[in-house]
C-alpha cells in the first residue's frame, strides 16, 4: 500500500497506461506544460513528449472532434475537458458523433476514446463550474459512463476506460483530486458494469456515485452507531448499470437511497429508480428517496453552495427519513 | 480545360469516374420518385468534378472526411456502388447494414471516416486523422470536404487553426455552390471567395473552377504533396453548383430570386459533358470509346439497382447491435 | 373552427404574436425566403422583413448566442434550431448561459426567448435528425419545456412561450407538421404548468408528450372496446411540471404508463416517476410503466426504425402488460 | 504616449479609472490571501489601459461583453465597487446577490450584460446586443471584450461571421496577454497578430499597443465611431500582458519558460505608471493633483473593502428563486 492523492492516482494510470501502448495519447487545455489544471498529468510531458502530450488552444468542440478522427485512425486518445461543464461548449463531438459513430457505420469502426472531466460543486465556482455532467452524457445512448470514488478505484477504471474500445466519459471529482488515500501498489484494472460493495449492511441500501460513496460510508458510519446498519453500493459505472447488484441488495433491505450528484430532474438517480422498479416494486418497504443537486444553477457563495450540495447530512436525513 | 496535357488514360479515369457518379445518382433520384427510397438523400450533380479531381492525386490509405452529400466522395474512392445503393435503401448488406442511409454512408476501408448529418461536424474529425497521421510520420492525407455554408460553423475556425498550429497533413476542399439549402451564402457572409479565411490561419488560400476536373486535379494535388511534405494545410474553394434541389424532395424555387437564368448557366458547365467535349476535341477518347465507358457502367449501374432492390431489410433485432463493442 | 396542419397552427401563432409584439423577432437557417425547413414561417418574411425574419448562417451556437443578446436588450427572439438534435450544436449557449443568466445574475437580467426545434423518428432521417430532447434540456434547471401536442395546443402554447420572460425551449413533432387539425377560430395563450386531460379513464393513467398524447388516444380507444379505461393527460409542459393533476390520476386510477420519445435512460419518463413516486407510492397496484425510445441511436432503416419508435402497439402493450 | 494633446480632465479620469482598478484588485488579491474569498478571481492587474481606453470612447447606453477577466472592464463603466466587493465575497449585497461571484458579475444598468465563465460564449451574446442596436435603430455600439485564447474558439467566428454579413454595430477587443491560462498562444495559432484575422471576415483589423490608454483609446473611439455610423465591426488586437497567476491561485511558473525576462519587461509599461509619468512630464497633472486623487480613490476602495467584509451572506433560501420570474 502506498499513499496518493486522487489527482496522482490519475496521473499514474494515464503514465502506466502511456507507457505500455504508445497509441494512447493525451491532449486537452494546459495538460502539458503545466501538468493539467488539476495536476492530473504532472511529469508526462516531459516523458511523452510534445506529441503525445498535447496543449490544445481553447477549442473543445474541435479538439474532441480532433480526438474521434485520430480514434477511427488508430489511435487511443484521452482528452481532458477542463470542466464537465465544458461538455457542453464539445455536446455535438460527443453526443452525435462519438457515440453513433459505431452505430451508424453499422460496426464498420468504433471510437476508442476517453474524455476525462472533473464533476461536483464544492469550491465557489458557480454555475458553469460546478456541474455533475454524468446524467446528460448517460441520457445518449453509445456512451459509457464512468463515476469513480477514491483513488484506487479511479487509478483501476481509468485503465479500464483507456483499454476500451468504445468512447468512455470518465468523471474525476474535483472536490477529491486534493485528498490523500491508500492504494495498493499495483492496481488492476477494474471491469465496467460491476458495482461494487463498499459497505455491507442489512436495513437500507444505498447506491452511490463519485465522491458520493465516501460521504454515504460516512452517513453510514454515523447511523450504525444507531443501530441503523446500511448497505452501501459503489456503482463505479453508471452506463453499463449493474442491476443485478442493486436489485439484490435491495431485495435484501427493502428500502433504497440513490445518491448522486448531477441534478435531480431527468438525473441518475430517478434513472436507477425507474431502471428496477419492476423488479423490486413488491419488495420495497418505502418509496425510493433520491439525494442529488437540485433543480437550479449552482451558486457561488458558500453560504448558498453549502446547503443544496449533496452532503453527509443530506444522505443521513435521507435515510432517516425512510426508515 | 487542359486535357492537353493528359494521358487517354487519365482522362478515361476522369470520365468514368463522373460519369459513374452521374449515373448512381440519377439512379437514386429515380428510387426517390418511385417512393423506393426511406429519407431523403442530397445530391452531388453537377459537382461531380470536385471529388473526382481531388481523390485522383490521392492514394489508396489517404482519409477522407465527407458531408451529407456525400455520394460522390464514396464513388471517387471507389466505394463499392451496390453497397452505396443498399444502404440508401436501408438495406441489409448497405455499407452500414442499413442504420446509416445516404447521409452517414462510412467505407472505412476506402478511408471514408463517414459521411455526416451534422454540418461542419466533419471537419475536426479528419483533422484529427491527419494528426493521426503526424503521430506516426506517414506520408499519408487527409481531405475534408464540406460545403460553403459549412465553413460559417465553429468546428472550420477550430480545425483550421489547429491544423495551421500543428502543420497537420490535411486538405480542406470547400465546395462552393452558393446556397446552404436556400441561403445565399452572400446574405450570411461577407466575404467574396471563402478561400480567403485561410489568411486567418497563415496558409494557402486558393480558388478553383469547380467544373474543371483538371484545374480542381492540379490544384489538390499540390496541396496534397505540401501536405505529404510536412508544410501544413491548404484551403481550396472549389466554385460549384448544385444542380438538384437541397435534397431530392426540394424543388428549389428559391434560387431564381437573383438571376433567374442562374442554374441555366451553371449547368452549360456540366462538368462530365465539359470533359467529354474538351477530350473529343483533343482527340484524346474517341465516340465509340466514350460508348464502350458508358455501356460498361450502366451494367454496374443496373447490377447495382437490382443488388440493392433485391437486398433484403436487416433484421429487425439489429436495431439493438453495434451500440456498443 | 377551422382546419389547419400542425405547421400552419405553428405559423400562425408566429404571426399573431409578431403582429401584437414588435419586439419578437424569428431566426434561424431558412426561415426567411424559404420559410422554414417545415414550412412553418411561409409567408412571414414577405410581411415582417428582413430584420423581424432573419436567415442566420449554419452557426447554431453562434445565434442562439446572438439571440441571448437580443433578449438581454429588449428584444424576445424566436429561434428556430432546424432539429432538436442542433441543440447540441448550441448546447452551451442554451444550458450554460440563457438558462442561468437570470440566476447567475441575481436577478438582474432574464432571457426572453423561445428556442423552436423539432423532436420525434419515423421519417428515416437516422442517428442525428431524429432525436427528441426533451429530457436533455429539462435535466438543466432554468429552462421552461414544451411538448405541445395537436395544433391547437402547439398554437397555444406557441404565444405563452412567446410571451414567457424565461427561455422556453419548445418542442414541435415533425411527424405532425403536415397532418390537419380542427381548430378553433381564435386560440388565447395556454398557461404553462397545467396539463391537459384529453380522455377521462378509471382503470389507468397515461401521462403522454407530444405527439404521443394523440397515439395514447389512439390505444385508449382501442382498450376501451375491450372494456379498459384510460385516462390520457397531456402533459403540455415538461418544466414546469404539473405534478398535481398526474398524482391525482393516479391515486384514482392506481396504475400510471409514462409515454415520451426521449431515450429511456434519464429520460422524461424515469423523471415522472421518481417525482410523483413519494406520493402515490401506497395507491400503486403495479409498477410504473415506461413508453419512451430504447437506449440505441436511431436507426435509418425503416426496418429498424419502426419497431423501436414509442408507437399505438407499444402504448396498446404496455397497458396490457400493467392491467 | 501621445498625452499632449489631451485636457486635463480626460487625462484625469484614465488617470482614476486605472488606478481604481489597479487599487480594488490589489485588495481582491489581500481578499485571496487572507482566505476571506471564496472560490477565485481573474486579475485584470497590468491590462487596465484596455477598459480604460476602450470605455472612454463610449456613452452610457452602451453595451458590453465581458469575460472571466472583467474587474477592470466593470470599474471602467463606472460600476458600484463595493456592489462588486461584495459579490466577489458572495455576499447577500453584491451586484448578483452572492450567486454569481467575480467571474459573473452582471452590471445591467452599466450596459455589462455579464461576465462569463465559459471562454468565447459572450462574443455571440455581445453580437446580439448589437442586433438589437441596428433593429432599434438607435446609436448604440456593444463591445466584446475576450482574450487572444478565445479567438480559437468556434464562437469567435461564428460571431465575427454574423457581424460582418449584417454590419452590426460591435466592436471586438482582444485582450492579447500572450497567455491561456499557461498555453502560450503562438504554440496554438498559427498567426503573429490575431487582428488579422479580421481579413477572413472582410472587417478592418487593428493591432495596438495595450499598456498605452491614449492609443488604445483613439484607435477604440474609430471603431466605435464607425459602428455608430452603420460601418459594421471591427477587431482590434491590443497587446498586453497579465501581470498576476491566471488566477489568485495561480504562481504562473510557465511562463519562464521561452523568456525569463518576460514579465519583468512587461511589467515595466505599466500603463498606469506609465501615464502618470507621461502626464508629468508634460506637466498636465501636478504631483499634489495625483495624491489627491490617489487619496480618494484610497478612500472610496477603503470603504468598499468594509462594505464587502461587513455585508452579511444571502439567506439561505435564496439558493431557490432567480431561476424563473
Ligand atoms: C449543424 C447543422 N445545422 C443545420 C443542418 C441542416 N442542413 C443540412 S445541409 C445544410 C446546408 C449545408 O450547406 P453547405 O455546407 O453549403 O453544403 P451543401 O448542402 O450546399 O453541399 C443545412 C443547413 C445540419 N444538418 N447540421
Ligand atoms: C469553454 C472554456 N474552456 C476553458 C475554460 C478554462 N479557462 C478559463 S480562462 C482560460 C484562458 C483564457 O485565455 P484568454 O482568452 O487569453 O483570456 P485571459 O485569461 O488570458 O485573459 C481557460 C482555458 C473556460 N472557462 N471555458
Ligand atoms: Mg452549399
Ligand atoms: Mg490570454
Amino acid at each position: 500500500m502506498k499513499t496518493l492523492t486522487y489527482a496522482q492516482a490519475v496521473c499514474e494510470a494515464l503514465d502506466e497506461e502511456m507507457a505500455k501502448d504508445d497509441k494512447v495519447v493525451l491532449l486537452g487545455e494546459d495538460v502539458a506544460f503545466l501538468g493539467g489544471n488539476f495536476k492530473t498529468s504532472v511529469g508526462l510531458y516531459e516523458k511523452y513528449g510534445d506529441l503525445r502530450v498535447k496543449d490544445t488552444p481553447i477549442s473543445e468542440a474541435g479538439f474532441t472532434g480532433l480526438a474521434i478522427g485520430m480514434a477511427l485512425t488508430g489511435l487511443r486518445p484521452v482528452v481532458e475537458l477542463m470542466f464537465s461543464d465544458f461538455l457542453l461548449v464539445a455536446a455535438d463531438q460527443v453526443i452525435n458523433q462519438a457515440a453513433k459513430i459505431r452505430y451508424m457505420s453499422g460496426g464498420q469502426a468504433n471510437v476508442p476514446m476517453v474524455i476525462r472531466t472533473p464533476i461536483g460543486a464544492g469550491r465557489s465556482s458557480a454555475a458553469q463550474h460546478s456541474q455533475s455532467m454524468q446524467a446528460m452524457v448517460s441520457h445518449f445512448p453509445g456512451l459509457k459512463v464512468v463515476v469513480p470514488s477514491n483513488a484506487a478505484e479511479v487509478k483501476g477504471l481509468l485503465k479500464t476506460a483507456i483499454r476500451d474500445n468504445d468512447p468512455v466519459i470518465f468523471f474525476e471529482h474535483k472536490m477529491e483530486y486534493n485528498k490523500k488515500f491508500e492504494i495498493p501498489d499495483i492496481v488492476e484494472p477494474i471491469p465496467f458494469g460491476k458495482a461494487r460493495i463498499a459497505r455491507e449492511g442489512k436495513d437500507i441500501t444505498i447506491v452511490a456515485t463519485s465522491s458520493l460513496v465516501m460521504k454515504s460510508e460516512e452517513a453510514a458510519e454515523k447511523l450504525e452507531k444507531e443501530g441503523i446498519s446500511v448497505e452501501v453500493i459503489d456503482l463505479r459505472t453508471i452506463v453499463p448499470f449493474d442491476k443485478e447488484t442493486v436489485i439484490n441488495s435491495v431485495k435484501k433491505t427493502g428500502k433504497l437511497v440513490i445518491a448522486d450528484e448531477s441534478y435531480e430532474r431527468c438525473g441518475v438517480a430517478a434513472e436507477i429508480a425507474a431502471e428496477i422498479f419492476d423488479e423490486v416494486f413488491y419488495y420495497l418497504d418505502a418509496p425510493i428517496g433520491r439525494v442529488s443537486t437540485p433543480n437550479v444553477p449552482l451558486p457561488f457563495s458558500p453560504a448558498l453552495e453549502f446547503p443544496i450540495i449533496p452532503s453527509v447530512d443530506r444522505i443521513y436525513n435521507k435515510i432517516k427519513e425512510l426508515i | 480545360m487542359k486535357v492537353k496535357e493528359y494521358s487517354k488514360k487519365q482522362l478515361t479515369e476522369f470520365y468514368e469516374t463522373m460519369y459513374r457518379m452521374r449515373r448512381f445518382e440519377e439512379e437514386v433520384f429515380e428510387f426517390y420518385k418511385q417512393g423506393l427510397m426511406p429519407g431523403l438523400a442530397h445530391l452531388y450533380m453537377g459537382e461531380e468534378a470536385i471529388a473526382t479531381g481531388v481523390c485522383a492525386a490521392l492514394k489508396n490509405d489517404d482519409y477522407i472526411g465527407s458531408t451529407h452529400r456525400g455520394h460522390g466522395h464514396l464513388v471517387a474512392r471507389g466505394a463499392d456502388i451496390k453497397r452505396m445503393m443498399a444502404e440508401i435503401l436501408g438495406k441489409k448488406d448497405g455499407y452500414s447494414k442499413g442504420k446509416g442511409g445516404s447521409m452517414h454512408i462510412m467505407a472505412l476501408d476506402k478511408g471514408i471516416l463517414g459521411a455526416n448529418g451534422i454540418v461542419g461536424a466533419e471537419i475536426p474529425i479528419a483533422t484529427g486523422a491527419a494528426f493521426s497521421i503526424k503521430y506516426r510520420g506517414t506520408d499519408q492525407v487527409a481531405i475534408s470536404f464540406f460545403g460553403e455554408a459549412a465553413s460559417n460553423q465553429g468546428t472550420f475556425h477550430e480545425s483550421l487553426n489547429m491544423a495551421s498550429a500543428w502543420k497537420l497533413p490535411v486538405v480542406y476542399i470547400i465546395e462552393n455552390n452558393l446556397y446552404g439549402i436556400s441561403v445565399d451564402i452572400r446574405d450570411v457572409a461577407n466575404v467574396v471567395d471563402i478561400a480567403d479565411r485561410a489568411s486567418a490561419y497563415g496558409i494557402p488560400g486558393v480558388v478553383v473552377n469547380g467544373m474543371d476536373v483538371t484545374e480542381v486535379y492540379e490544384t489538390a494535388k499540390k496541396a496534397i504533396d505540401r501536405a505529404r511534405e510536412g508544410e501544413g494545410p491548404t484551403l481550396i474553394e472549389c466554385k460549384t453548383y448544385r444542380w438538384q434541389g437541397h435534397h431530392v424532395g426540394d424543388p428549389a424555387t428559391y434560387r431564381a430570386r437573383k438571376d433567374v437564368d442562374e442554374k441555366e448557366k451553371w449547368m452549360k458547365k456540366c462538368p462530365v459533358k465539359c470533359l467529354k467535349e474538351a477530350a473529343a476535341i483533343y482527340k484524346k477518347i474517341s465516340k465509340k470509346e466514350f460508348d464502350q465507358i458508358e455501356a460498361k457502367i450502366e451494367e454496374e449501374i443496373q447490377e447495382a439497382v437490382q443488388f440493392a432492390k433485391e437486398n433484403p431489410y436487416p433484421d429487425v433485432q439489429e436495431s439493438y447491435t453495434d451500440v456498443f463493442e
